[in-house]
């Protein structure tokens, strides 16, 4: 993978004068353009599902959706975060989600009062990414390759020494994760909040400057006094605080769960990510874009169910979607960039 | 691959010394990350002699070890050449499970297993192709195609497969994967000419420079006339081929193939493929002995922690620590530093 | 002696930048020796100097990227030890490195801000970290426009933009950040003769502005057309100063290659020396 | 310069380590040759019992079979060595070679990725070494387990008798949540269970029975779940059968998120989920097999093996070795019945020959 890092024009640029410049992106945002097509395509989904069974527009379905998309939602922001930071991309997240499960349900077992677990299970999330920062910053080493080794590890860690989890079933965390607020799952709003939040902050703070800075050009955001290791430490610490919070929202709702059990949310989220235009290679990313591309990745599983085909097949098209959607991001950079 | 006779009549490349004697020159590609796995894997077999004993390397032993290592390695091997190329193809353990299914289901449908083979090594041709075109011809990130790849293929191996496979035992077949040459496993035997092969192409064949130069700088290598596009679709296309054939090995070594079959392989060929020396995000790294020998020594660890009847839990953890290490090292020696 | 006395007074008050023999070693390579230029207020020096002549080094020296091992820098008369490069950056000088140190994926209003982001007056908002996006774009618009830098808009990043745009987006930072010192490393080595003709033509403006300019070029004819000194470094060493008007491009090439022995050319250099 | 001398030395290291490593393998292969035993393990004449347990991303159960056969086979004074078969079947037939190797005198295993068991046999057969298979079956092994048939068909009896009674047979909606991998475990298990029902209140639509893959897996089911009850969104009184309780469970937790859980029962198997305190309030009952206590069974066997008189092959469900009595409790039964952890210590300290059956179904 060669991801360029590459600031300086190209030096075939064209030396013409102000009229011939090249066209530049369009203004605003680059995530406009993103937003539109994934809302066409999830409209599409939505009325050809609806077109065979036109049962499929009801509430059950929008809370089905909606209960799908929280967890992954939020540790989709996580990965955003890394993603957008220039940190590539954390492999370790699912451990990071059960750890912080684990966390919480054993804070709750321990009589511990709810809003202390919640805490304890958030500063787990954040201690696993400060771990990965860590790792990643002292040891100047990739991001993917340190996340697939403490992921590993991490796993085998918890696979050692913890035995299932169960949240007590009368805790109030059980009963906010089995609730509904405004007609949809209880644990949907935290998801909302989490993207606008951080979405808002990307974009309007100095904080989230900096970290698309980071992962725009690492030497340029150097160049302009802006402390590298520092901002790693802290995005990889932040990302794990969202993903502790995913942890939380997971206990919740999972009466009993495993080391293992958040294998399935790791290609999920990394699809929703890539899916919502936010380069692997850093720098760029709209928040209010992953958010359509979750709910659209969401839908289909919900789809799949109306039409009547085994759950595999959302995978089958889950992937396919993916390569189709990088593929045409592609081109279209490619395009742009002659 | 074809090209190698036709490379020795020219001098190999501009920095070789011709000076150097041949035995120089083998020592030359001990040094680098080739060198420090091998020590790692002297230090496996020692704690493994220490520790298990003298049947650590008796012949059974071996066998169990090369059974278990000969197919991540055929299937790593050919996947090396894509992250030579400087592509990640992450799809491998699905098309491992892919191919394996289709060979699976068909030859117990009742087609002849040959031919059956030769339309699973096509099929993941055509997996590796179409990761290829939407790679290069539409520059879309690798990573995210074969994450995309890896997510279709699994769940094609879960729609194909909805009960209990059926079984597919064949003889000669299975007698591959478990024969032995000389008290040497004939799979990792096969496994290893494969790897030398493969080694041989990458450091002394044109073919092996054009890969490494277009893993290297792909820029620079177009500039040189070499035709990246060409370079990388035959890459992936040798990677997916090469997931097939080991899928179809562990239907011969399995004698069935569920739909689970390969999950998670591919982050566990390429932790042993980057304890080798390869690196997943630049390209032009690494030579198939040292994707052996990292393999080798993840069996190896296996291999004590299994028969010392230990939690192979602890392997992971292992595996992790060495993972780390190796990378550390090799940035120390002057690889990638991430900043 | 009274006059003596005051003429290298007023000249303090004039200098800008003062380095006074810096060195430099790696290991047991002597990259830098003895470095020294006085930078005066508003006036663009040109550096020049063979590859491996010392250049980079002092640039990284005076823009806080290296520390050096002997010498001292004055800013302003004030005594500055740089350790890293907020340092320099903090002490107004400027340096406009080849790469531009520009973020593709950002607009030009972000690029210009980036590292130093004007938060929200808002005092709430500003508790919360949000910045004054309405108010840094104002404000480099009106910059832009009066360096005459054209570019379509500052909301559109920067990744389509021109070579020399991007060049002078880069060097119209430092007048935005309020920098009286800027340090251009070969600004048009990768431009076109009309791109070049304007990032030569932003320096004048630049200067206009009072800012002082250090200028790394290769190219002796822009350095004739916009510089109003130059420094020639060799071996580590800086060998002469210069004033544009009194010396020819040929002379230069000499002092470089050495071709004109230094020792020639010396003397006219410490005369603005200050104790 | 340093740079180059640490490659040196590192490549210098290396080749000898090399030359040093296939020195030793020459000599010991010979070493071993020459000794004539190529199992290579010391076989000291003690009783070895070599137990695979199946290594899913599972509940707890898999762990406590191990614990419980070790406990067993400490009372014996036998040695006993343990695998886990790490829900690959590639491990699983790894792990095969290795008992071989080590030359353990029985083998006890679970394998949830049984497409592999026919290679396995072989290797076993050819080894000579009887194999105690736990739930799901194969030619020519042992069959421990619960008799899966009667199992599903009584978990769904009960299930339709509580429909009967609550909702007089008005049932909207029949859920499988599937487990396919277990293949015809999962037939007699899920499918029995949904022909209970179908016998008991037989006038149910077909086309209100449905099924999903739930992998047997709790949050794989809680996953694939909500499309299921969002498909069907006017069915009103629904009831879940599935693999095991997992699975069940699953489905019921996405009820409960739809809103669907004012009239829903689920009948679970295995009562993995329906002891302790956070049983899910519309997991009606489960059929108990005391999965963790399987282990007291398989040694019936191996302790005739020991004696040397083998006892006949039993190796399917309807003819099992030995088969565990399915023990169908409903919720309010399930109370008295102490958590996993708590039976496994009970079992240590029951008599020899004690079964959970016997210690803990007819409380």
């Amino acid at each position: 993978m060669t991801t360029s890092l590459i600031t300086a024009a190209d030096p075939a640029a064209t030396p013409e004068g102000p009229s011939g410049r090249r066209r530049p992106d369009r203004r605003g945002p680059a995530g406009y353009r993103d937003a539109l097509s994934i809302a066409a395509v999830w409209l599409l989904l939505i009325v050809a599902t609806t077109i065979v069974r036109p049962d499929f527009l009801s509430s059950q379905t929008l809370l089905a959706v909606t209960f799908t998309m929280s967890i992954s939602g939020i540790l989709a922001v996580a990965q955003a975060i890394i993603v957008i930071s220039g940190g590539l991309l954390d492999l370790s997240l699912p451990v990071a989600l059960v750890f912080s499960a684990w966390a919480t349900v054993t804070a709750l077992n321990n009589g511990l009062p709810t809003p202390v677990a919640i805490v304890i299970g958030l500063l787990a999330g954040a201690a696993w990414g400060g771990l990965n920062g860590v790792i990643v910053v002292f040891g100047k080493l990739n991001p993917i390759i340190v996340t697939l080794a403490t992921g590993f590890g991490g796993l085998a860690v918890m696979l050692i020494f913890f035995t299932s989890a169960q949240i007590p079933s009368g805790s109030d965390l059980r009963l906010y994760g089995l609730g509904r607020f405004l007609g949809l799952p209880n644990i949907f709003w935290p998801m909302v909040i989490v993207i606008v939040v951080a979405g808002l902050a990307l974009h309007f703070t100095r904080w989230g400057r900096h970290v698309v800075a980071v992962g725009g050009n690492a030497q340029a955001a150097k160049a302009r006094g802006i402390n590298l290791r520092r901002m790693r430490l802290a995005t990889f610490i932040g990302a794990g605080a969202v993903a502790g919070l995913a942890g939380v929202m997971f206990s919740a709702v999972t009466p009993s769960f495993t080391a293992g059990a958040g294998a399935g949310f790791q290609l999920i989220v990394i699809g929703a990510v890539i899916l919502a235009g936010i380069s692997l290679s850093g720098g760029k990313g709209n928040l209010l874009v992953l958010l359509l591309s979750v709910g659209f990745l969401a839908t289909i599983p919900a789809s799949i169910a109306f039409f009547g085909l085994p759950p595999a097949w959302a995978l089958v098209f889950q992937g396919a979607l993916l390569i189709i959607a990088v593929g045409i991001d592609g081109y279209r950079l490619k395009r742009t960039a002659r | 691959m074809t090209q190698t006779s036709t490379a020795p009549a020219r001098p190999a490349t501009l920095f070789d010394d011709p000076q150097q004697s041949r035995a120089r020159r083998i020592l030359g590609s001990f040094k680098g990350p080739v060198g420090s796995i091998s020590a790692t894997l002297v230090v496996t077999l020692l704690i493994g002699l220490v520790w298990v004993g003298p049947s650590f390397l008796s012949p059974s032993n071996v066998q169990i070890v090369g059974v278990s290592v000969a197919i991540p390695l055929i299937v790593g091997v050919m996947a090396s050449f894509a992250l030579l190329a400087g592509v990640v193809d992450l799809s491998i353990g699905s098309m491992v499970g892919f191919g394996a299914v289709i060979f699976n289901q068909l030859v117990a449908a009742g087609l002849d297993p040959w031919l059956v083979a030769l339309i699973t090594v096509v099929v993941g041709a055509v997996v590796g192709l179409t990761n290829a075109l939407v790679i290069v011809k539409f520059g879309a990130e690798p990573l995210a195609v074969t994450l995309g790849m890896l997510t279709l293929l699994r769940g094609l191996c879960q729609v194909i497969v909805v009960s209990a496979p059926p079984s597919t035992l064949i003889d000669p077949l299975y007698n591959v994967t478990q024969g032995a040459i000389l008290g040497f496993p004939t799979l990792l035997l096969i496994g290893i000419g494969i790897t030398l092969i493969a080694a041989g192409v990458v450091s002394k064949t044109r073919v092996g420079r054009k890969v490494q130069a277009v893993g290297g700088d792909d820029r620079a290598a177009a500039r040189a006339g070499i035709s990246v596009t060409k370079v990388r679709v035959i890459a992936l296309m040798v990677s997916g081929m090469g997931a097939a054939i080991g899928g179809i090995l562990y239907v011969g070594q399995l004698g069935s193939a569920s739909n689970v079959l390969g999950t998670g392989l591919e982050f566990q060929i390429y932790a042993a493929l980057m304890i080798g020396g390869y690196s997943i995000t630049r390209g032009g790294v690494g030579n198939p002995l040292g994707g052996l020998l990292g393999l080798l020594v993840v069996a190896g660890i296996t291999n004590i922690l299994n028969v010392q009847f230990f939690d192979p839990d602890y392997l992971d953890l292992i595996v992790a620590i060495i993972l780390l290490a190796a990378v550390l090292v090799d940035r120390f020696r002057g690889g990638d530093s991430f900043e | 002696m009274a006059e003596n006395a005051s003429a290298p007074q007023a000249a303090a008050s004039d200098v800008a930048l003062q380095a006074t023999s810096i060195s430099r070693r790696y290991g047991a390579v002597v990259a830098l020796a003895d470095a020294s230029m006085t930078l005066r207020r508003g006036e663009v020096m040109g550096l020049v100097g063979d590859n491996g002549a010392g250049k980079s080094t002092f640039l990284k020296i005076l823009s806080g990227a290296v520390v050096p091992d002997a010498g001292s820098i004055r800013i302003g008369g004030i005594e500055q030890s740089f350790r890293r490069p907020s340092d320099a950056l903090e002490a107004g000088i400027e340096t406009v490195y080849q790469d531009l140190a520009l973020v593709d994926t950002m607009s030009a209003v972000q690029n210009v801000y980036l590292g130093r982001e004007e938060l929200s007056k808002n005092p709430f908002l500003r508790l919360l970290n949000v910045v004054n996006d309405g108010g840094m774009r104002k404000r480099s618009r009106e910059v832009l426009a009066e360096l005459g830098v054209g570019i379509q808009s500052v909301n559109v990043s920067v990744k389509g933009m021109s070579g020399g745009q991007r060049q002078c987006l880069a060097i119209a930072r430092a007048l935005l950040w309020g920098r009286q010192i800027v340090i251009l490393d070969e600004p048009t080595a990768a431009l076109g003769v009309r791109e070049s003709q304007q990032v030569l033509e932003l320096i004048g403006r630049l200067r206009d502005h009072g800012v002082s300019v250090i200028l790394v070029s290769h190219n002796m004819q822009q350095l004739a057309q916009v510089a109003d000194r130059v420094t020639v470094m060799r071996l580590g060493r800086t060998i002469a100063t210069r004033t544009v008007a009194d010396i020819t491009p040929a002379t230069i090439v000499g002092l470089i290659t050495g071709a004109i022995p230094a020792d020639v050319a010396t003397p006219e250099d410490s005369a603005t020396v200050v104790a | 310069m340093t740079h180059s001398t640490t490659r040196g030395r590192l490549a210098r290291l290396g080749l000898i380590g090399l030359a040093a490593g296939l020195a030793l393998t020459g000599c010991s292969t010979v070493g071993s040759t020459a000794g004539g035993d190529s199992t290579g393990a010391a076989d000291d004449g003690t009783f070895t019992v070599g137990f695979a347990t199946g290594g899913q991303p599972d509940a707890d159960w898999q762990q406590l079979q191990g614990d419980v056969a070790q406990g067993l086979a400490e009372q014996r004074g036998w040695d006993f060595v343990e695998l886990s078969n790490d829900n690959s079947e590639a491990t699983a037939t790894k792990n095969a070679d290795i008992f071989i190797q080590k030359g353990v005198d029985v083998v006890m295993m679970f394998n949830g990725q049984p497409s592999a068991n026919p290679v396995i046999a072989k290797k076993y057969e050819a080894a000579g070494i009887p194999v105690v298979t736990f739930d799901i079956a194969q030619p020519g092994w042992y069959f421990v387990g619960v008799d899966n048939a009667a199992a599903g068909t009584e978990g769904g009896t009960s299930l339709g008798e509580l429909a009967k009674e609550k909702w007089d047979c008005k049932v909207d909606l029949v859920i499988s949540a599937e487990g396919t991998a277990a293949g015809q475990i999962n037939t007699w298990r899920t499918g029995n269970a949904r022909d209970a029902v179908k016998e008991t209140c037989p006038d149910i639509p077909e086309g209100d029975y449905v099924s999903y893959e739930a992998d047997g897996n709790l949050t794989t089911s809680l996953a694939n779940a909500p499309g299921v009850f969002a498909a069907h969104p006017d069915a009103k009184n629904i009831l879940v059968v599935g693999l095991n309780d997992q699975a069940v469970v699953g489905a019921l937790q996405a009820a409960t998120q739809l809103g669907r859980d004012g009239s829903i029962m689920g009948w679970g198997q295995d009562g993995g989920l329906i002891t302790g305190d956070n049983v899910d309030p519309n997991l009606v009952g489960s059929v108990m097999y005391f999965l963790e206590g399987y282990p007291a069974s398989a040694f019936e066997i191996a302790d005739e093996i020991e004696a040397g008189n083998a006892p006949a092959v039993k190796d399917t469900g309807d003819d099992a070795a030995v088969s565990v009595q399915p023990c169908p409790v409903t919720a309010e039964e399930a109370a008295s019945i102490p958590a996993i952890e708590d039976r496994v210590s009970q079992l240590a300290e029951a008599p020899k020959g004690s079964t959970e059956y016997d210690l803990f179904c007819k409380a």
